[in-house]
């Protein structure tokens, strides 16, 4: 799964709306969430940008798969808090410690907050990789809105 | 009355303070020797001599020796000090602590006070005709005892925490106080203008406090029980069930 | 350095020397037979020479102190400037840590024991110690409501409790085991306000009674110097001599009892509160077991602070006072009401004579130990004035009859004839504590730690113990003509414990990770 | 290579659960921190960090060495008359304790950031006495947490993940949902966006809305409506408190600093303590930064008081109001400053500032601030946490261990302790000459 500043650096970034939105970064949001198809933006076609189109064709591709869980994370506003962290079920489950409120060592977390920022550690073990969607406890005890399933 | 008058000549920037200047410590003294009499400034101690111009008599006993200090004694910290009779007159302003555990006497202040008149004050009238700080009649920090007796009277508009854990004695404040008069009262009468923000009798459990601006209106934890001699009654700090008696004019 | 004391009556019931004239000479911080360098010459003729005094429980540092001192700015009546090298402080009954060194030093103490420390907080007491000087110290550690000691209790695995305790007084340096009303605190978190010695506690199961046999087990298996130092329950209440003796029957081998005053009460209500020292003291004297400190009241107004949360928030809604409280995570609970004790108080009058009954009642006083729990019952400047109680009954009368008259009804304080000799001063404050505590100390006799105090007699006994002649700390003159001269460090003593049970450690490894709001490598007191 | 059980030394939470990857000793990454954390591993190895001492001569900052600059601030200090000893909050527990030497050698004010912060709920617990708990306790019994004019998402990040909110405790296993918890504040937080209960009152009403709650918890009538929440929220607050079965109330800046200060503290303690006649209910003030309840432990043992100490007697005296950093400041009381680990002309009222341009500032700091420019002397601090080891206390007074993980950027000192150490023992030597 791929970050949202990752899909947005790969963007001309010109912020020309051409695409219908009002810049470059509301189009990479929708653009992970399946909203919007990569061909809207039109200053792609430029060949200055091949390689940039078709790194973004391989993400958009394997946003269709089954198992993805549907994890953005925007990094910009995240400020570290770690509640998602020691709230997600799989975290007190992998280290014990993070059921007591502690950063978690373990590798086989989903989530663990890195130089100030939340950062996907181990997105298979996500509750929402397999068919069943429902888990949405780390956006919703998350305070600045930071995480979003799309 | 003898008159002993101090001159104000030059006062360190840091500040002083003078809990020896009170009528008893000049009584039965030359000019000289008052003039060695010392009073703590900076991290030493300096002659009042080298602060003042003294000028005038001594009197035999307290009660009869009148001291009046001209100039700007707002950096002059604890005058009268546990005063126990005679008077201190004040031309200027004065700093804080005036009259702190005052005895008996009189303390007049032609200018503005600062904080914390009549500390825990037994006894002895303090009159301010400027305006004057917060924290007067009040208790020392930690106890919720504070003025025991005495009458303060000021002129002007006053701080906040007036009273705050007066057990008994007067003050009277013809202008406004700021917010919180009359804190763990338990004795005593305030009369005062108007209070900012209506906060008055926090955890207040006896003694009076009258209010004269008929536009007071009364915190919710007073109840109204009465109506006296113009004065609309009330009983608080309902909070816990105090017996505070609180009269607002009509 | 060298020192040579000439013509001392020495008072020393570790060597039983009962006032013979006696030259003591002292180099390198230990008493010798010969000098080998010029001495400094002390004439002590005609004056009392002793040890340096031991005192078995004094709150002097740590948290809950600490937040008596910050709690009440109206305590610091007395001031101590700052002259020749020493620091200054301020405080009547809590004092603060330089003003307390040189208060004990002047008195001629060389030995304070801290009783109360939360394990999670043993760096905070470490440190005041360090900043009390010219005393030798040993602090005792907070067990009695435990988590993991009652969890381990509970569960019935006594091997697992003694690896427990042996690693929480490593990791904290401390001397020995205080029990704080065992279970009491763990109830009250849980709404049971009162708890007896049969009481089942919440979430636990168990009973005040297994909480002391299990320590006590512990502390055998440990041979710990120190037996365990127990805050009996009920402390404080009227009637809770009934309660008091059922606790007093448990203990196996040994058990010291901490101010005992303070449980030594009789009647149903505070009206017909009365004293019960007899029925106490009738059992301590026949039980081998039992050792106490007294707890004096001395009628100031001082500050109660102990580890009994349900007394203290109990006294605070008795006394409309001020209520401070802190429960810390899984250890010990502590609260704090200061409290105006006053002669004309019907109750705190026969408070007063039930400490008096207890020692002068006392067959042996090698059990016996004068303390005030300072500051609960009253300052330890006030020892000097209990010694004047306790050595003379015209002078305990003459202060009896300012009190309440219901000293006289209620007690047997006036009925009793018996004056301590200095000798058995010197037990109650040198020789009793010293073997209770088990430290090393030796006394007067070559080859000892030079800790000495010398006073001028006296007829009153105030006078004469407030502050001494000369005391000599680490074998240098501290105190010279009753002024404080030098200031310098003493040492903190603690057990000697080694842990060889790596699997408990790992268990603590994630209970710490898991439970505890510290990491385990911030436990451990470097 | 790794280090674990690093300590962040930035706010009042004391995270000790940090860990920290260094390359070839420069910090690469810092595991568990929250972003103010990681700003200050940051800053320690920034280019901005100042390594020098600097002197101001005619206006301009010139280098000078280790030796002049410690010999120039005992000079400044012993010239003074009245000298301030300020900062303290975000250094180590043995840097204090010189400090208070330095103050009590000198005869003047020593005083710290709790003097304008918390100290409202100082004076405010000497008045009522304050029921209070660790954050263990937090963490393994309350269920019901109460925010009141605190922000913590904003003002401790991890305080909600780490204690209060979301641990699985042994008597609130299921973590979140064993536990209520409820904002009271003037604004709708980021924390009210994860909160149960978000109770939003008006500006400068706690005083009269803990009365309300008092008078209900008595069973007496309160009005329709009172800091502009009507009577059924009172009602519902108000039971929501006496029914729980461990409560807590963490104290923020919102009510100590609105109008009425030390007195709706004291206000919520009298509550808090009427609330402990129905259940357990425990206050905690939400200290800032990651040592300020260090002083107020250390100065209390040392001196007897708290804060806003004044040694010019020859022992110590306290009066907050008289003795406190911003009434002495604003009343021109003091003659040199000696400002560490803190930017006061940032951060205090005009008048204050006015006189510190006047008298001589020694300022010791990381990083040149407002501060360090109005000050005659620089001297380069060292972080406690990073750069060097020290003892500093959590927000419930716990006394935790900075750790050291790499070596400050210069040589001279090994600890702000040390510093402070060769200025005393110089101002020494100058008094016996």
């Amino acid at each position: 799964m791929v970050s949202l500043m990752e899909a947005y650096k790969k963007l001309p970034g010109t912020n020309c709306r051409k695409c219908g939105e009002n810049s470059c970064m509301s189009f990479a949001m929708k653009l992970l969430r399946g909203e919007v198809g990569l061909s809207k933006c039109t200053p792609l076609k430029d060949p200055k940008f091949r390689e940039k189109k078709k790194e973004l064709e391989k993400i958009t591709s394997e946003l269709g798969k089954a198992e993805e869980t549907g994890l953005v994370i925007n990094e910009e506003t995240c400020n570290g808090c770690g509640n998602c962290v020691i709230a997600c079920p799989v975290s007190p489950m992998e280290d014990p410690s993070a059921g007591g409120g502690k950063d978690p060592e373990s590798k086989d977390v989903v989530l663990a907050v890195v130089d100030g920022k939340i950062r996907l550690i181990n997105i298979k073990k996500c509750r929402r990789s397999g068919e069943d969607k429902r888990c949405r406890i780390c956006a919703d005890v998350c305070p600045t809105g930071s995480i979003d399933l799309v | 009355m003898m008159e002993l008058v101090l001159e104000i000549k030059k006062i360190p920037k840091t500040g002083l303070e003078a809990e020896t200047i009170k009528p008893e410590n000049f009584v039965n003294k030359s000019i000289k020797e008052i003039e060695k009499i010392e009073v703590c400034s900076g991290n030493g101690k300096i002659t009042l001599g080298s602060i003042f111009k003294i000028s005038g008599k001594t009197a035999k006993n307290p009660s009869e020796q009148k001291i009046v200090i001209v100039g700007d004694a707002s950096k002059i910290k604890r005058i009268g000090e546990a005063m126990s009779g005679g008077e201190i007159l004040l031309k200027g302003d004065v700093g804080p602590r005036l009259g702190e555990f005052m005895v008996s006497g009189k303390i007049i202040v032609e200018g503005n006070a600062d904080n914390w008149i009549g500390t825990s004050m037994n006894g002895g009238e303090i009159i301010v005709k400027g305006n004057a700080g917060d924290y007067m009649g009040s208790s020392i920090r930690g106890t919720n005892r504070g003025m025991r007796g005495g009458k303060i009277l000021v002129d002007g508009n006053a701080g906040g925490e007036i009273g705050y854990g007066m057990v008994g004695g007067e003050i009277t404040i013809n202008g406004t106080a700021d917010s919180f008069v009359g804190s763990y009262m338990r004795g005593g009468k305030i009369v005062v203008g108007n209070v900012l923000m209506n906060r008055i009798g926090f955890s207040m459990n006896g003694g009076e406090i009258s209010i004269i601006d008929k536009t007071f209106n009364v915190p919710f934890y007073f109840r109204k029980i009465g109506e006296e001699g113009g004065f609309m009654q009330y009983s608080g700090d309902q909070s816990f069930d105090g017996k505070g008696l609180l009269k607002v004019q009509k | 350095m060298s020192i040579h004391i000439k013509n001392a009556t020495v008072y020393d019931p570790v060597n039983k020397i009962d006032g013979e004239v006696m030259d003591v000479l002292v180099e390198n911080g230990r008493i010798v037979t010969k000098l080998d360098t010029t001495p400094q010459i002390i004439d002590a003729k005609g004056k009392v020479l002793m040890s340096g005094g031991v005192d078995i429980h004094t709150h002097i540092a740590g948290p809950a102190i600490n937040a008596g001192r910050l709690l009440r700015p109206e305590d610091k009546t007395i001031f101590l400037e700052s002259k020749n090298g020493l620091h200054s402080g301020s405080g009547f009954s809590m004092p603060s840590t330089f003003m307390t060194g040189y208060a004990y030093a002047l008195m001629g103490y060389s030995f304070l024991v801290e009783p109360a420390v939360p394990p999670i907080k043993a760096k905070h007491t470490h440190d005041e110690l360090s900043d009390t000087p010219l005393v030798d110290k040993a602090a005792l550690l907070l067990l009695g409501n435990n988590y993991l000691v009652a969890k381990n209790i509970a569960d019935g695995n006594h091997d697992k409790l003694r690896d427990y305790v042996a690693w929480m007084l490593a990791t904290t340096k401390t001397y020995g085991i205080k029990l704080v009303s065992p279970g009491a605190y763990l109830s009250w978190l849980w709404g049971k306000n009162k708890t007896k010695p049969k009481d089942a506690i919440p979430k636990f199961d168990i009973t005040p009674s297994d909480i002391i046999a299990g320590l006590e087990d512990a502390a055998i298996k440990l041979k710990l110097p120190h037996p365990i130092h127990v805050h009996l329950n009920g402390m404080g209440y009227y009637g809770n001599y009934v309660s008091s003796l059922d606790e007093m029957k448990l203990p196996k081998e040994r058990m010291h009892i901490a101010h005992l005053q303070y449980n030594s009460y009789g009647g149903d209500s505070w009206k017909n509160f009365e004293s019960k020292a007899d029925e106490i003291i009738k059992e301590v004297n026949k039980n081998a077991k039992l050792t106490f400190d007294v707890g004096q009241v001395t009628l100031d107004n001082t500050t109660t602070l102990t580890a009994d949360s349900p007394f203290e928030q109990y006294l605070s809604q008795l006394t409309h006072q001020k209520w401070s409280s802190r429960d810390v995570e899984l250890e010990n609970g502590s609260g704090i009401v200061p409290y105006p004790y006053s002669g004309k108080n019907s109750v705190n009058a026969v408070q007063w004579a039930i400490g008096l009954e207890l020692v002068l009642m006392a067959k042996d006083l090698s059990k016996v130990c004068l303390s005030t729990d300072h500051p609960n019952a009253g300052p330890f400047i006030r020892y000097p004035r209990i010694i004047s109680w306790l050595m003379s009954k015209k002078v305990r009368e003459k202060f009896a009859n300012g009190l309440n008259e219901s000293v006289l009804k209620r007690s047997s304080i006036n009925s009793i004839n018996r004056e301590l000799t200095l000798y058995e001063i010197a037990t109650i404050t040198r020789s009793a504590p010293a073997r209770i505590l088990g430290i090393k100390y030796d006394g007067i006799k070559p080859g000892a730690d030079a800790n000495i105090a010398i006073y001028t007699p006296d007829d009153d006994k105030e006078k004469m113990f407030s502050a001494a002649e000369y005391v000599i700390f680490n074998g240098e003159v501290v105190v010279k003509n009753k002024n404080v001269v030098r200031s310098i460090n003493g040492k903190t003593l603690h057990a000697s414990m080694e842990t060889k049970n790596p699997e408990l450690e790992r268990e603590l490894q994630t209970f710490f990770r898991r439970y505890y709001s510290v990491g385990i490598s911030n436990y451990v007191v470097s | 290579m790794m280090i674990s059980d690093v300590t962040c030394p930035v706010c009042g939470c004391g995270c000790d659960d940090i860990r920290v990857q260094l390359d070839d000793s420069k910090i690469a990454k810092v595991y568990g921190v929250c972003i103010m954390g990681q700003q200050k591993f940051r800053k320690s190895q920034s280019p901005e960090r100042i390594t020098k001492p600097l002197k101001k001569e005619d206006g301009k900052f010139v280098e000078i060495s280790w030796d002049d600059a410690i010999n120039e601030a005992a000079e400044i200090l012993s010239k003074a008359s009245h000298s301030l000893f300020y900062g303290w909050s975000e250094t180590s527990c043995e840097a204090m304790k010189v400090g208070i030497d330095l103050a009590e050698l000198t005869h003047g004010f020593i005083d710290g950031q709790s003097s304008h912060c918390h100290g409202p709920s100082i004076i405010g617990e000497q008045s009522v006495g304050i029921p209070s708990c660790t954050l263990g306790m937090v963490m393994n019994y309350a269920d019901l947490v109460i925010y009141w004019g605190s922000n913590p998402i904003e003002s401790h990040p991890r305080h909600m993940s780490r204690f209060s909110t979301y641990p699985r405790g042994i008597y609130s296993g299921e973590g979140r949902r064993d536990r209520k918890i409820v904002v009271i504040d003037t604004r709708k937080t980021l924390t009210a966006n994860v909160s149960n209960l978000f109770f939003q009152i008006k500006p400068n009403s706690d005083f009269e809305l803990i009365s309300a709650l008092r008078m209900v918890l008595n069973g007496k009538e309160i009005p329709d409506e009172v800091a502009g929440l009507n009577r059924e929220e009172i009602t519902k607050l108000a039971d929501t408190m006496k029914n729980c079965g461990y409560g807590v109330v963490f104290v923020g800046l919102g009510l100590t600093h609105s109008k009425g200060k030390s007195n709706n503290v004291e206000n919520l303690y009298h509550l808090v303590r009427r609330l402990n006649d129905f259940t357990r209910f425990n206050v905690i003030p939400m200290r800032g930064h990651y040592n300020v309840a260090g002083l107020n432990q250390v100065l209390t043992w040392r001196t007897g008081y708290p804060f806003a100490v004044d040694f010019f007697r020859g022992y110590p005296c306290y009066n907050p109001g008289e003795t406190s950093v911003i009434d002495i400041l604003a009343r021109g009381e003091v003659d040199a400053m000696l400002s560490i680990s803190s930017d006061p002309v940032s951060h205090f009222p005009k008048k204050c500032v006015e006189h510190l341009a006047e008298i001589p500032i020694i300022s010791m700091d990381i990083v040149r601030t407002p501060t360090t420019e109005l000050s005659d002397l620089v001297i380069p601090g060292v972080i406690t946490g990073i750069d060097a080891v020290g003892t500093y206390y959590r927000m419930d007074n716990i006394p935790l261990i900075a750790k050291k993980i790499i070596e400050p950027p210069f040589d001279f000192t090994h600890s702000d302790e040390e510093t402070l150490k060769k200025i005393y023992d110089k101002i020494l030597e100058k008094k016996k000459k």
